[in-house]
């Protein structure tokens, strides 16, 4: 696109196969919503067999269940929700040319991010240390119901996947916090941030989900 | 309503507001989970998830006040998962209606608990167990094994049977092992 | 029918701008699409020589040409994920669809060109880990990768898997683009019903291609993890259950089929028309048929599994459920059928390519009711009919459909036209080539011959010699084709703007367009399909029956 | 039915086959009507409105027909329906075995299919029947997964490691049928292929009698069918070559060294321990992979086995 003359009606965020700017701000929108709907189905697969399972197997769910800290888990969910808000708060900054604002926000969000990923270590670094664990990993004695490795099993892989997201949503935070601190973004063009915005708070309703099926009601 | 020059005036208000309501339904959620409505926990948690994951989506994520594209786009993707789960339900619920051989396992535990530790320390502990009739239910639905002596199914099944399983360390409360701080 | 005038233009995508670098790093959806046609045909080839040597081993009934079953076993799988993985899903919708979608639309490029270019590299990346896998002892699961047998096995089951997950991710991409193209680009005055038929495909596929393909993501990771680790979910060991596997997998991989045929139908939606020379008959249903197939290619995943052991209420329900899939296709059959009515019926390549399609979609569309109905499925499961149906479908439907695609639009990607002659041929030798190969495999199998033998009982040999023979003649076909295609372009003749006389956008620019597609942007003088009241005569010029209405 | 089959299908020889053959012919008569109209039209179209000297022409604007439209997908769709409803019912059919119906027990494995009869015979890849009675199949796999399919009884069904699935056929015409394995299972699928042998009842049960070797035959012989049956084979040769396990040539008597360093001299009690415990003495060089027995095998088939061994000098 370097190829096209600019002019004053075409800036520079405007790619050249775009008539004006609200047409690509709603194309990337469109474009992200389509992406969120396939990460949605991606995280579908795991809670398909989540519920398939659960319901073969609905004491050791329960029981197994009880394992998990459900003072972590609260604790975790409230720091996810608090770095959803400022997410938003951020975008709202950004909308106003509050730079600062949506620096500091931004930098509060990637805080609680590390937060949850911090305490998603504790837990993992004790499941493994005890024998929660899935497969042949399993060891841990204080479970006697059918096949608990399974509920592990289950358990690493949905909040796996959404530690993953977790990840590459705070290097998406980072990017978009250097891109507002160099001046790139401003209350004419914000696409990037709404758009990590939007993968961020997705990551958050996934956990919305996850916290109740294992936490609180395995 | 739908016109995409409103998202500007979107007053911070709004997002407080959210984000209160979104820590109260945990909490709501989580005191709710400390009693028990049998079958009804999973709908309750699941509602109140429901709400909290629709208020993400029509505010933080401004689907109230955008394109409803975005919301048909969005709504599709859950619809898709919803006929993955039914369906695929659909079978493994409903494998024993017509022939009840197809049921379920013919060893239901996995063979590798043999060498785990786990029914040794069943031994070790004498007090009584809430679940048992649970897990004997389970054994007793395992009627072919008896019937057709197809595997190494026996063992298990003697095993769980006669043991009548009993105070494991989960029993004693909620999650009193998980404590992550004391490993490290 | 080119004309005595058309001249090829100076400056077009292919040499502009020009070097080796501006190629790999280009974001110009027609060079894209073009290297992922070069990329498809070059596996397209390794998969058809490997077919070839499959026939050639099945000629006689014990085991002779492969040291081993483990090597057919092999042979097979590659085959099959070569041919579905790597050829068919990225075929029409990535290599034409790319090549054609924006120009159809009047749009400089698709919405997302560095995604597009992306999606692009992440289909070699794919690639380059399936060719790992054939190069670190080949997997010999079968393309489906069931388990428990997929995580017992000693072949290199992870790499390949892994390929597959990556090239999930540029399929995504695509269809994600193209929905947003169809959105966001379409030139002014291009409403959703005026829009070409091949977009409504494309439009179609993509639905299904963003909302199934993340779910073989996770089946794939799943398996990997199984194993990698032993997770125990599809291991009957572990107490997991391997049939909700197969669900898992084929929640995918049935709209797959659709993934693979609806850009066909889109392809015969337009040269059906073009060359018909005709207004195309039931253009709503047409298109509505589309969405509809992809819906509800979603709700019939459990008929590949009548057999495998899940309830028979489910099973009810799938078998129901698949009939549902049939009605949208007949329809657009019989449309398609009734626009050729009262046309003005050239026999060019690509119609020769539609028509072979039409006859042989036909059959691979009415075997499919046997293998639907549940108590003759269950003879059928897992023999050679299925085989010869789902060839009949996705070689006689999609690969029909994209040999007529690539006739029809080779001369607006290159400015030059091949050989009618020799294209006649060809088009004739795969047509009969293809029946002999596969018609015999539906009596194989509904004489019950199973699928994936290596060896046979000699009841069978008749067909299956007859088969191989066919696969023979299949062969010749494609190397005459490639031998005229690629003649043509040196030696073509130029082909002009507008060779087959088509109404839609494509074609009104220059052939090779320019590297921006338009020099000015179209405008909606009359449908796509008005060949009642506009015509382009053998100069090129745009004749009206009546006075032009401005839309 | 009961026939030599036709160009399309096997010969029909079980009470389900019939049926089943009623809708592939009602199907594949209906597909040829609609065909030939299909392609029959096209062909007259291609003919009869082919472009004559090379210039296009203006053509009808006949693009729409919501009565054509109608018809179109209407029939179709009863026609759909009645072929699921009649599918469905002949699928019930074959999936609801006769309460009266004789078990037989099926095991597949890589690659081989064994039988075990209720009156405790067993065979492999050779499963036997009596002509007109209901004969129910208990199956499950010991590996991965094989699909037991006879075509000429039109039965088929996926055999699934640790699952049972059932099938059921009534046989109508003695005589020897096919088997295959239909889902692919490795190296040797295209060899899983048994014979399934229907016999008159009186023949049938001539049949178990000689097979009932718990009262009929000697010792080590009834050992040997064990051998064979209850998969000893996969892993022990009996020609001094090593497989997964020990080869039980000349085993008897010998002296074994084991994996924890200690060694034993090869008697009954060994033999005994290791069916039914196999890991507790693992022979140095071999994998603890063997399964236990307990509960498979009584005490005479392990005494059979014993007695087997010892004739392998």
């Amino acid at each position: 696109m370097s190829t096209v003359a600019q002019d004053a009606s075409h800036p520079e965020y405007l790619a050249h196969h775009f008539s004006d700017i609200e047409q690509q701000k709603e194309s990337a929108k469109l474009g992200m919503w389509i992406f969120l709907a396939t990460e949605i189905l991606t995280f579908g697969g795991l809670f398909c067999a989540y519920a398939v399972f659960r319901a073969w197997f609905p004491e050791m769910f329960h029981d197994a269940h009880k394992v998990l800290d459900l003072r972590l888990g609260t604790i975790n969910t409230i720091v996810l929700i608090a770095s959803s808000f400022t997410v938003v708060y951020a975008i709202y900054c950004i909308q106003r040319n509050n730079r600062t604002g949506t620096v500091i926000n931004l930098a509060l969000t990637l805080l609680f991010a590390a937060t949850f990923m911090v305490i998603k270590y504790f837990e993992y670094s004790h499941k493994i240390h005890v024998g929660q664990l899935p497969g042949h990993f399993y060891f841990y004695d204080g479970l006697e119901g059918t096949n608990p490795h399974l509920f592990f099993g289950i358990y690493f892989a949905m909040t796996g996947l959404h530690g993953v997201h977790v990840l590459i949503g705070m290097g998406l935070i980072t990017w978009v916090m250097i891109g507002t601190l160099k001046g790139r973004f401003s209350s004419e063009y914000y696409v990037p941030v709404e758009m990590v915005g939007l993968f961020w708070h997705l990551v958050d309703m996934v956990w919305i989900f996850l916290f109740p099926l294992f936490y609180l009601i395995g | 309503m739908s016109q995409h020059t409103h998202e500007h005036h979107i007053p911070l208000w709004v997002f407080v507001n959210v984000f209160l309501a979104l820590i109260v339904l945990t909490g709501i959620t989580v005191w709710v989970s400390t009693f028990d409505f049998g079958p009804l926990n999973l709908v309750i948690a699941m509602a109140v998830a429901t709400v909290k994951a629709t208020l993400v989506g029509l505010f933080f994520m401004h689907l109230y006040y955008d394109n409803k594209m975005y919301m048909f786009v969005f709504i599709l993707g859950v619809l898709f998962v919803g006929v993955f789960i039914t369906l695929t339900m659909y079978d493994t619920m409903r494998r024993g209606d017509l022939d009840d051989a197809k049921a379920g396992p013919i060893q239901t535990q996995a063979a590798f608990y043999d060498s785990l530790d786990i029914r040794a320390a069943k031994f070790g502990h004498g007090d009584g167990h809430g679940t048992t009739g649970e897990h004997g239910s389970t054994a007793t639905t395992e009627h072919e094994d008896t019937t057709h002596a197809g595997t190494d199914a026996v063992p298990h099944d003697t095993t769980i049977d006669s043991t009548q399983p009993a105070g494991m360390d989960s029993t004693a409360g909620h999650s009193p092992e998980e404590t992550p701080a004391e490993g490290h | 029918m080119s004309t005595a005038t058309a001249t090829f233009p100076q400056k077009h995508y292919l040499n502009d701008p020009p070097g080796l670098k501006s190629w790999l790093f280009t974001l110009d959806h027609k060079r894209i699409g073009l290297m992922y046609f070069f990329a498809i045909m070059f596996f397209f080839t390794i998969g058809g020589i490997l077919a070839m040597l499959i026939r050639l081993e099945l000629l006689t009934p014990q085991g002779d040409f492969f040291q081993s079953g483990d090597t057919y076993n092999q042979m097979f799988t590659l085959h099959g994920a070569i041919m579905i993985f790597l050829f068919i899903i990225p075929s029409i919708p990535a290599a034409l669809g790319n090549f054609v979608l924006p120009l159809m639309l009047g749009a400089k490029d698709v919405a997302f060109p560095r995604l597009n270019l992306a999606s692009f590299y992440i289909y070699v990346v794919g690639s380059i880990f399936c060719i790992y896998s054939i190069v670190t002892g080949a997997v010999d699961t079968g393309w489906t990768f069931y388990t428990p047998y997929s995580t017992s096995t000693t072949t290199s089951v992870v790499s390949m898997t892994s390929g597959v997950f990556v090239l999930g991710f540029s399929s995504i991409l695509t269809g994600l683009n193209f929905i947003v193209t169809v959105h966001k680009l379409r030139a002014p005055g291009l409403t959703w019903f005026k829009l070409p038929l091949f977009v409504w495909g494309l439009y179609a596929t993509a639905i299904i291609q963003i909302l199934a393909t993340p779910v073989l993501a996770i089946t794939l990771l799943l398996l990997i993890l199984e194993r990698t680790l032993g997770i125990g979910i599809f291991d009957p060991a572990l107490g997991g259950d391997p049939v909700l596997y197969q669900h898992f997998f084929w929640f995918y991989s049935h709209p797959a089929v659709y993934i693979m045929i609806l850009p066909g139908m889109g392809i015969i939606s337009e040269t059906v028309s073009v060359f018909s020379h005709k207004k195309i008959f039931g253009y709503k249903f047409i298109a509505f048929s589309s969405l509809g197939i992809a819906f509800v290619s979603f709700l019939v995943w459990g008929h590949h599994m009548f057999t495998s052991g899940q309830s028979e209420l489910a099973a009810m329900i799938f078998s129901f459920l698949t009939f549902f899939v049939g009605i949208p296709s007949g329809i657009k059959v019989f449309n398609w059928v009734t626009t050729m009515y009262k046309g003005n019926i050239s026999l060019e390549a690509p119609m020769l390519y539609t028509l072979s399609f039409l006859f042989l979609f036909c059959i691979g569309g009415f075997t499919g009711i046997f293998l639907g109905a549940l108590s003759v499925d269950v003879h059928l499961h897992d023999t050679y009919f299925v085989v010869a149906h789902f060839h009949y479908v996705m070689m006689g439907g999609t690969v029909m459909a994209f040999l007529a695609g690539v006739h029809y639009w080779w001369p607006k990607i290159w400015g030059r036209m091949y050989s009618e002659f020799w294209a006649a041929i060809a088009a004739f030798l795969i047509f009969v080539g293809f029946n002999m190969t596969f018609f015999t495999q539906f009596v194989l199998g509904s004489q019950g011959m199973p699928r994936r033998y290596y060896t046979y009982l000699d009841q069978y040999q008749p067909l299956h010699g007859f088969s191989s023979i066919g696969s023979w003649v299949l062969g010749l076909g494609f190397l005459i084709m490639a031998f005229y295609l690629v003649g043509s372009l040196f030696k073509g003749k130029i082909a002009g703007n507008n060779p087959w006389g088509a109404l839609s956008w494509e074609w009104s620019t220059t052939s090779p367009p320019p590297h921006h597609n338009f020099e000015t942007v179209p405008e909606m003088t009359h449908g796509f399909y008005d060949y009642d009241t506009v015509l382009v005569n053998e100069h090129g010029e745009k004749v009206y029956k009546e006075e032009p209405v401005s839309v | 039915m009961g026939n030599g089959g036709s160009f399309w299908l096997p010969p029909a020889s079980s009470t389900v086959a019939g049926e089943v053959d009623s809708i592939f012919y009602f199907v594949y008569y209906a597909s040829v009507v609609l065909f030939i109209l299909v392609i029959g039209l096209t062909a007259f179209f291609v003919f009869r409105y082919r472009r004559r000297g090379g210039t296009r022409q203006f053509t009808s604007g006949f693009s729409h027909s919501n009565v054509m439209e109608v018809t179109w997908t209407v029939i179709p769709t009863i026609l759909v329906f009645v072929i699921f409803f009649w599918g469905f019912n002949g699928f019930l059919k074959m999936h609801v075995a006769p309460k009266d119906a004789l078990q037989i027990k099926v095991t597949g494995q890589k690659w081989f299919w064994s039988f075990d009869y209720p009156s405790g015979a067993s065979s492999v890849n050779e499963i036997v029947a009596p002509v007109n009675k209901p004969v129910e199949l208990l199956m499950s796999s010991k590996d991965v997964i094989h699909s037991f399919y006879v075509p000429d009884f039109r039965v088929k069904m996926d055999v699934l490691p640790n699952r049972y699935t059932k099938a059921w056929f009534e046989a109508t015409e003695t005589g020897e049928y096919n088997l295959f394995c239909t889902e692919y299972c490795g190296t040797k699928h295209s060899e899983m292929i048994g014979k399934v042998k229907i016999l008159s009842e009186l023949d049938y049960q001539k049949w178990l009698e000689a097979a009932d070797f718990d009262t009929t035959i000697a010792l080590h012989e009834m050992g040997e069918r064990l051998y064979k049956s209850k998969a000893c084979v996969t892993c022990h040769s009996i020609d001094g070559t090593p497989m997964n396990g020990p080869s039980f040539k000349g085993i008897w008597g010998k002296t074994e060294h084991f994996a924890d360093g200690s060694s034993l001299t090869i008697d009954e009690n060994y033999i005994r321990e290791s069916i039914l415990n196999p890991n507790a003495k693992v022979v140095a060089g071999f994998q603890p992979i063997m399964p236990t027995y307990q509960g498979i095998l009584k005490d005479r088939h392990i005494d059979a086995i014993i007695a087997y061994l010892k004739t392998l000098k």
